[in-house]
């Protein structure tokens, strides 16, 4: 439990660091967003009205331990400001309506794509030195394919020459959000495109790294006596040979995961998917400052939940963690 | 360490650094041969590949190819000078973490691991909007800030396993500075790491550029990958159908991400030779054989920190051989001294004229040349020998645990299998069907490896450990069935029973030691290979472990081969003594006689060392 | 196993699904059974809709203003001078132009079931004083009182004759809701927003918002539509959704409009894109190098408007005229001597011209200017427009025949705008909207009104900082006056000024986005009938636009 | 601290006939353990050693792993700080971890690593690594002496002809040919004290003769102080005056080594030498089997 704790400690801290990060970016960053908010006001603002959105977005002459203080003290509120953009939207309401769909894209593709991968990779590991070594040059272009070329690849042959899927949208336009299987049959259709090009993007990183460690532990002296114990080859790779090749892996789950995010955000553009990815890119071209941070702040709070979560599965899957505790 | 030549062998590394070299080039030569200026309209739009525009043109009529080779310098350069930067900042910060420790690799390390955690895409967007401008230089500065990380942490594992490795002491001791020992001692044998670090980043930053100009985060007025991506895009040219528009420029991203992927494949393979495949692997193949119990911890450190420097004591057991052979007294001319065998008993196992050959580039290797024994039941065998005499070889060849590319290339193994009725069948052990021999394995032969921290799988309860073999060998017998007797073998190396459900890292190596020996017991075997099972053990723990599994021999009866490179341990305890040296077998007979009369000049040789050493010999 | 079965069932019924949705759009078209068709509009770009129906947040939904909010009077550029009655019957000025009487509609009432009346009007224009972030044309108001229920009076600080349409096109807010806010402009305003226009909120997801006529409107007898639909589409969807019919009423660039969309059925799908302002080169004229006007001429005879026109947009703006009035928008304003001309292109002109003032070419081929500096300026752009991207690679490549060099530098969107706004910049681009009358427009372009003052360096307007006393009295002139030739006349000595002292580079006009189909629904606003602007953000003029839709035979 | 059963006086042997070069008094060395509670857990290495090293003279430090014999090694190479207790080199206390001072006290003390495949950097020649340490004790200036004086260290360990070694990489070396080297580097700095951390350990049996020949050799040639650490008590006895048996960071036995090894006072030495391997055993009683 120990481990666990210092694990939990590190992740607050890092979240920590998250949070004061977003503080400071905007402030050690040139540039004033009240300006575009000027401009897209048309300048009809008097200086007072301008005071007071400034003091919204806390934009203000204060010290800066005030703003901090001031920043946190709102976030603790779940308030994130006002969005420039969709002015006088709240940002927290705009993220809120974003998360789902990207939490659900993400988190079932980002599975799929681990099973998919590490499974192969373990395959990948016991058959080295034959053919199937061939598929890994294959492997590593697909792992160096960007995922927004990928998806517009996609989109020409599956959705533009075949017309099999849509290009956009989380669910037809015209269906009323609702727990009803036309609705949930529309998400899953318009997710599929997208989804699969999370999941050719992203599964040959796991692929290659698993194929790595397993041909690692399969190195091994345990597995050679795995082997030597009689067991059938299957027992031996699953039990000894990926169970313990498993482990970095998902140590490693924390650089990937930021990857397949970021690969996403591109995807979920593409798609039109109305999921955060897509929101920052609308943020970004509206100069839409708020929501910007707003989104970053919750990506990275989501990224950092999951690699904590990653930890405590980690800490169930290798008992020398445990004993540390 | 070092390249026999410039030109890599792994042709993975080959097709890599193709690639890349045709994308350089194309940076620095294709913007002579465009006869296009890239941003220059006036060309019928969005016209395909033709002889004048060999990549078709865009909506506003540029050229795709002058853009394609002018945007090769703007990503390339991008990539470069990001994968530069990252990887200063990584190697400052890895390297002074990893080698000062204390609170600044603390503080060091948590800032890793914030950049790490914190998704780069979301934070690269966010400063990238800040930007006021977006050149090339600032956009790469940006890149580096969330790309430099993931090296920063490996190169930080790097230093911490390379400082604590003796040439880093060596070097505090002969008097070096620590600055000179970070750059001079510790930085080159992280190279690999920083080489692949630097790839790495490059690729990193050559698709973060993509994806930032792709979302018209870039500066729209240079040309590159990521811009052309963008206006393509904006021009709908996937609805339009200008598929010379858009694949080209993804495409070439993904090629020399690839390319630099293999390269930084090649690294890892030379880094970890257990990585290699095809042919690359069949030349980095070495005699095993000469492989020694000496070398086996080296060998051991380097795949537990997998790092490159290591590789090099993998090289050097090839070319150690050979010198080894000027110091050791070399009497290959002498011939074999085999004295007939008097251990009562019937034959268990019988080798005739066994050869193992390991095939390289220089032809094949003899690791066991024309060895025959004959172990007979309930009889201890002692296999002595030194670094590359080929004593693993031999037993792996008998346990059929022999890895590629390692190959019998004569001679034959046999098993004697004895029925109840008193009879015994003999077995072809070198041309056992996967079945019968998994069948054969562990019930009728089990192995003691030399390392049992390495030999327990540290992920499952020991308790797990014995099941294995039981669900498979024993499949009628009861879970309750199987851990009584699990406690009952623990009972019996002299474990507490209750440790059953212990995990291999709470025992110690003494522990584990015997664990393993009461795995080896469970089927109760008739031959059991223990391969220098007390070498790594402590002097008074080595003894203990050795009483132990004398009484089980006489409690059990079966026989022993026994490694080792300890010839004393070997005249005390066994029954045969094989001597071997560089894959032959020079010396053959009973320990007490070849204690008393040794015949051999290298087995002479071997005891008046000991002697000189100050063994009770 | 048992997941791959379930993903391949679901799939298959959602592209069943779609097949049936496919069906009915293809019976869209026939209307057979009299049940009218929702008239599917885009307006705005975005994948997903934000609620907001607050008419004074910078980011409300399309339909708000228009659809949901009235004006007083309807102002279009597109029949300038003459507002049409709508919440108010009339409009009556007292002498100086300080004070207008409004005489209200009767029997007009709120859709939650409250009479309309005067006390909303004051309400509204009282609200513009005491809170300026909804006074969203700058209206100089003083006071405004209901002298009964139907009659309101607003008095301004100044003569306010040039207001007029901005006055009238006030949408009125209900006091009964609005009175309570705190700060009116944080007011999102989505649950059943109380207006008293045409439609009212039916329905609101993220993807898909629904407007439903109110049945209780003043001219619901006039309204053939029944319910507005409003997809959320992007730049790229809206190019798939136009492709495939499923959009009546649309606005947005669209990349190849020809191919994307009216080619698929020329009969009955159209484009429409009347100037809606221009797109100009902006000179610094606080740098002394501008203030020769031989400079400018030869700038402007240097620059290929109709390459610009046809590369950088398609072909789907004409080039400014060079008086900057957007065509044929403010036709009815161009002054008679003005008719035929037209700029042009001769960079053999524009080399004698600088040849001849002292502009002498360099060893570089670029020229020198008598006081030594050379011709050579950066373009500051923002980097994520694209058509101004290549508008700026354009004119780099047309100026180069003249000696000029100008090169294009893109940056953010926040830089470009501080740049801009506080005359950082020697040369930049800057887009001059169309504004309700060509007063609005020549103010932009050459009022000192916006000139940088003692607080700050930043104007918003006219930020070539072209000022001249000439027009600032004929902008006076057209300010003060209440009478259409007097205001003309103004108008015509603006142009004068805009042809003869080149002010700005005008480049291209901006257009109004506007496509439509009549495949459901005919009336809208085209070249041959121009009622009103037809872009579907255009409001007021989408007000005028619905009450003309009636379903296609 | 336990007595410490001598066979001799309890200042070192009689042997004693060099001048004392390096001493040590009262060694502790601590290292932080495992956190439990609140309360950091300290594990003593090194628990009050003294030692004295002497000019011509080999003493060996015996234990098994863990004994803390390495330890001490590293204490008295200043490779880490003590936890209390004194070291005095030629009679002067001297503390000299880092900077100049350390690199001064390195010219006078050497220490060889036990892991020969280990302790030579495999990114560096031979020549750099020979060089490097002559350089740094200011012994040698100019390629060309320096080069000179390495194929002089070379020669005397015994590696010839020595121009055939000074190209090479250290993998293109055997295990005993490294551990020369490491010997090597070690003279470069001609040193008075000799810290010879079991350089043999990891040698096969026919080459440790050697190297502990070289070893004997070094010490009569350079006149050197050795400290010879080992688990191993027959070579002790072989090759040193004196022996120091260690266990469990304390000092048990000591005294000159033929008494230690042959008539052993401490029955932890005694069971030592109990578990060696030892043929002679059974030659004793032929009848009767290898038994516990």
């Amino acid at each position: 439990m120990k481990f666990l704790l210092r694990k939990v400690m590190l992740y607050v801290f890092i979240a920590w660091a998250a949070l004061t990060l977003n503080f400071l970016i905007p402030r050690l960053m040139p540039g004033d967003p009240l300006v575009l908010l000027m401009e897209r006001t048309e300048g009809r603002l008097d200086p007072g009205a301008l005071e007071a959105m400034a003091e919204a977005y806390g934009l203000t002459d204060a010290p800066l331990v005030v703003q901090y203080w001031d920043y946190l003290s709102s976030l603790v509120q779940g308030d994130l400001g006002l969005s420039i953009g969709y002015y006088p939207v709240p940002v927290a309401d705009i993220v809120a309506g974003a998360m789902p769909w990207t939490i659900g894209l993400v988190g079932v593709t980002t599975i799929i794509s681990f099973l998919l991968g590490t499974g192969l990779g373990v395959i990948l590991a016991w058959r080295r030195g034959k053919r199937s070594d061939y598929v890994l040059p294959a492997l590593t272009f697909l792992n160096g394919v960007p995922y927004f070329w990928m998806a517009l690849i996609l989109v020409l042959i599956f959705s533009v020459n075949l017309g099999w899927f849509p290009v956009a949208n989380a669910y037809q336009p015209i269906l009323v959000p609702g727990w009803n299987p036309e609705f949930i049959s529309s998400v899953i259709y318009h997710a599929i495109l997208p989804a699969l090009t999370i999941v050719i993007g992203s599964f040959a990183g796991w692929v290659l790294s698993m194929r790595n460690m397993t041909v690692t532990v399969l190195g091994e002296d345990y597995v050679t006596m795995a082997e030597a114990k009689g067991l059938p080859r299957r027992k031996v790779l699953l039990r000894y040979g990926a169970r313990n090749a498993i482990l970095p892996s998902i140590t490693g789950f924390a650089l990937s995961l930021g990857a397949v995010v970021g690969g996403s955000m591109l995807t979920e553009v593409i798609f039109n998917y109305p999921g955060v990815g897509y929101t920052l890119f609308q943020a970004v071209q509206n100069q839409d400052f708020p929501l910007m941070q707003g989104l970053f702040l919750v990506i990275s709070l989501a990224v950092i939940l999951a690699n904590l979560l990653a930890d405590i599965v980690y800490i169930f899957l290798d008992p020398r963690t445990r004993a540390e505790a | 360490m070092k390249l026999n030549s410039l030109w890599p062998a792994s042709g993975k590394v080959r097709a890599g650094l193709i690639i890349v070299i045709f994308f350089v080039l194309l940076a620095v030569f294709g913007p002579m041969i465009t006869d296009y200026a890239p941003r220059a309209t006036g060309n019928p739009p969005l016209q395909p590949p033709s002889a004048d525009h060999w990549l078709g043109t865009t909506q506003t009529g540029q050229d795709v190819f002058s853009q394609f080779v002018h945007g090769a310098r703007v990503s390339l350069a991008v990539g470069f000078i990001a994968g530069v930067l990252s990887q200063i900042v990584s190697v400052l910060v890895g390297l002074v973490g990893g080698y000062f420790r204390g609170i600044a690799d603390e503080m060091l390390y948590i800032l890793t691991a914030v950049f790490l955690v914190i998704p780069a895409m979301p934070l690269l967007i966010v400063l990238t909007g800040y930007l006021p401008t977006r050149g090339m230089i600032s956009v790469a500065i940006v890149i580096t800030i969330t790309s430099w990380a993931p090296a920063a942490r490996v190169l930080r594992a790097q230093t911490l396993s390379l400082r604590n490795r003796d040439f880093v002491e060596a070097a505090r001791a002969t008097g070096e500075s620590r600055m000179r020992i970070m750059f001079y001692e510790v930085m080159p044998n992280a190279l690999p790491v920083i080489a692949s670090g630097f790839l790495f980043s490059t690729i990193a930053a050559i698709l973060a550029e993509a994806g930032l100009s792709f979302l018209g985060l870039g500066s729209l007025t240079t040309v590159s990958w990521g811009s052309m991506l963008y206006f393509a895009q904006n021009n709908q040219a996937l609805l339009v159908g200008a598929w010379w528009w858009f694949v080209p420029p993804g495409l070439a991203i993904a090629i020399i991400g690839a390319g630099l992927a293999l390269i930084n494949f090649g690294i890892d393979e030379y880094a970890n030779p257990r990585l290699r495949t095809g042919k690359s692997r069949r030349k980095a193949a070495r005699p095993a054989g000469r492989g020694s119990a000496a070398m086996s911890s080296t060998a051991a450190s380097a795949a537990a920190g997998a790092e490159a420097s290591s590789s090099s004591s993998g090289v050097s057991e090839g070319s150690l051989g050979g010198t080894e052979s000027t110091e050791t007294t070399d009497d290959d001319a002498s011939p074999p001294q085999i004295r007939g065998s008097e251990v009562p008993g019937d034959p268990v196992i019988s080798v005739r004229d066994l050869i193992v050959d390991y095939p390289t580039e220089d032809g094949a290797v003899r690791a066991v040349d024309h060895v025959s024994i004959t172990l007979h039941r309930g009889e201890l065998l002692g296999l002595a020998g030194e670094s590359g005499s080929g004593k693993s070889t031999l037993t792996n060849a008998i346990t059929r645990l022999l890895r590629n590319p390692a190959e019998v290339s004569g001679g034959e193994i046999t098993y004697h299998r004895s029925t109840r009725t008193g009879e015994s069948t003999e077995v072809d052990l070198l041309n056992l069907p996967a079945e019968e021999l998994r069948a054969f394995r562990w019930s009728e032969l089990a192995i003691v490896f030399q390392s049992a921290m390495n030999a327990l799988n540290p992920v499952l309860r020991v308790s797990a450990q014995f099941d294995d073999v039981l669900r498979v060998h024993r499949p009628g017998m009861s879970a309750a069935g199987r851990k009584e007797l699990a406690q009952e073998m623990l009972h019996k190396v002299g474990i507490d029973p209750e440790r059953v459900t212990a995990y291999p890292h709470e025992l110690s190596g003494g522990m584990k030691q015997r664990v393993a020996i009461a795995i080896a017991l469970v089927l109760e075997p008739d031959v059991i290979i223990m391969d220098e099972p007390t070498t790594a053990l402590d002097l008074l723990v080595q003894r203990e472990v050795l009483e132990q599994v004398m009484q089980l021999r006489e409690e059990y009866g079966f026989a022993i081969i026994f490694t080792t490179h300890d010839l004393s341990l070997l005249l005390e305890i066994s029954d045969t003594i094989a001597v071997m040296q560089t894959g032959t077998l020079v010396e053959y007979g009973p320990a007490t006689d070849v204690y008393s009369d040794p015949r051999h000049p290298y087995t002479k040789t071997l005891l008046s060392s000991l002697a000189n050493l100050g063994a009770r010999i | 196993m048992r997941t791959t079965r379930t993903i391949r069932y679901t799939a298959g019924l959602a592209a069943a699904s779609l097949v049936l949705a496919g069906c009915g759009g293809g019976d869209n078209g026939a209307a057979g059974d009299g049940e009218v068709q929702p008239l599917t509009i885009h307006a705005n770009d975005g994948n997903t809709h934000q609620a907001n129906f607050n008419p004074f947040a910078s980011a409300f939904l399309a339909g708000t203003r228009g659809f949901i909010y009235e004006p007083l009077l309807i102002s279009t550029p597109m029949q300038p001078g003459e507002p049409i009655p709508w919440l108010a019957e009339s409009l009556e000025w007292n002498d100086e132009g300080t004070e207008v009487t409004l005489t209200l509609r009767e029997g007009v009432q709120w859709n939650d079931g409250e009479d309309f009346d005067a006390e909303d009007v004051a309400f509204t224009f009282n609200m513009m004083i005491e809170h300026p972030s909804t006074n969203l044309s700058a209206l100089p108001v003083e006071s405004a009182e209901a002298t009964d229920d139907h009659t309101a009076v607003i008095s301004f600080s100044e003569t306010a004759f040039a207001d007029e349409a901005a006055i009238g096109n006030t949408v009125i807010v209900p006091e009964h809701i609005w009175a309570d806010l705190d700060e009116p402009t944080e007011f999102v305003n989505e649950e059943d927003p109380v207006g008293t226009g045409p439609f009212e909120l039916d329905q609101l997801s993220d993807q898909l918002y629904i407007l439903a006529k109110n049945e209780d409107y003043w001219d619901a007898d006039d309204i053939e539509v029944q319910e507005i639909h409003y997809p959320a589409l992007t730049g790229e969807t809206l190019t798939t959704t136009l492709a495939a019919g499923d959009l009546d009423w649309s606005g947005g660039f669209i990349s190849n409009i020809e191919d994307v969309f009216i080619n698929q059925d020329p009969e009955n799908r159209h484009n429409w894109y009347p100037g809606g302002g221009q797109i100009t080169v902006a000179m610094n004229h606080e740098e002394e190098i501008f203030e020769d006007v031989e400079l400018r001429e030869a700038l402007s005879a240097g620059i290929d408007r109709e390459q610009i026109s046809e590369v950088a947009m398609q072909g789907y703006t004409p080039p400014s005229h060079p008086t900057g009035l957007p065509l044929p928008t403010y036709d009815d304003a161009m002054a008679s001597e003005f008719e035929e001309l037209a700029y042009e292109y001769d960079p053999d002109l524009a080399n004698e011209i600088l040849d001849e003032a002292g502009y002498e070419e360099g060893s570089d081929g670029i020229r020198v200017a008598p006081d030594g500096t050379p011709l050579s300026w950066e373009l500051a752009i923002p980097s994520d427009w694209p058509d101004w991207v290549d508008i700026s690679q354009l004119l780099e490549e047309q100026l180069a025949e003249i000696g000029i060099a100008v090169d294009p530098q893109g940056i953010s969107h926040e830089a470009y705008i501080e740049a801009r706004n506080n005359g950082n910049f020697e040369l930049t681009m800057a887009a001059i909207p169309v504004g309700l009358t060509p007063y609005d427009l020549y103010s932009q372009m050459m009022s000192s009104e916006y000139a940088p003052d003692d607080d700050s360096d930043a104007v918003n307007a006219n930020f070539g900082r072209f000022y001249s006393d000439e027009a600032d009295e004929a902008l006076a002139q057209f300010r003060n006056t209440e009478d259409d030739e007097e205001q003309q006349e103004a108008l015509e000595e603006l142009q004068r000024i805009a042809v003869e002292e080149i002010p700005y580079l005008g480049l291209v006009q901006a257009p109004n986005w506007f496509n439509y189909s009549t495949e459901r629904w005919e009336g809208f606003p085209n070249e041959d009938d121009p009622y009103a602007l037809g872009a579907p953000f255009q409001s007021p003029d989408n007000a005028l636009t619905i009450r003309e839709l009636t379903p296609a035979e | 601290m336990t007595t410490v059963p001598t066979t001799d006086a309890q200042n070192g042997p009689a042997a004693g006939a060099g001048e004392v070069i390096l001493e040590a008094r009262d060694l502790v060395k601590d290292f932080r353990g495992k956190r439990v509670g609140l309360h950091r857990q300290r594990f003593r290495a090194v628990d009050h050693v003294s030692l004295q090293l002497r000019r011509g003279q080999v003493t060996a430090l015996v234990g098994q792993s863990g004994s803390g014999k390495s330890t001490v090694g590293r204490l008295l190479a200043q490779l880490m700080p003590q936890t209390s207790g004194e070291l005095l080199l030629n009679g002067q206390p001297i503390t000299a971890h880092r900077g100049r001072a350390f690199i001064r006290y390195t010219s006078t003390v050497q220490m060889t690593l036990q892991d020969p495949f280990a302790s030579l950097n495999p990114v560096h020649r031979i020549s750099y690594i020979l060089a490097r340490a002559l350089s740094i004790h200011g012994h040698a200036k100019g390629a060309e002496e320096i080069e000179e004086k390495s194929l002089a260290l070379l020669r005397k360990v015994n590696l010839t002809p020595p121009e055939r070694y000074l190209r090479r990489f250290p993998h293109e070396l055997s295990g005993g040919e490294r551990q020369r080297i490491s010997f090597a580097r070690a003279l470069a700095a001609e040193p008075q004290v000799l810290l010879a951390d079991e350089p043999v350990s990891m040698l096969d049996v026919t080459i440790r003769k050697e190297i502990l020949d070289l070893l004997d050799q070094l010490r009569t040639e350079e006149n050197l102080a050795v400290l010879y650490i080992t688990h191993d008590l027959g070579s002790a006895r072989a090759y040193s005056e004196e022996t120091l048996v260690m266990y469990r960071g304390e000092v048990v036995e000591r005294g000159s080594s033929a008494d230690v090894i042959d008539n052993p006072q401490h029955e932890y030495t005694q069971r030592l030498l109990a578990a060696a391997p030892n043929p002679r055993r059974r030659l004793s009683n032929p009848g009767e089997e290898f038994r516990g």
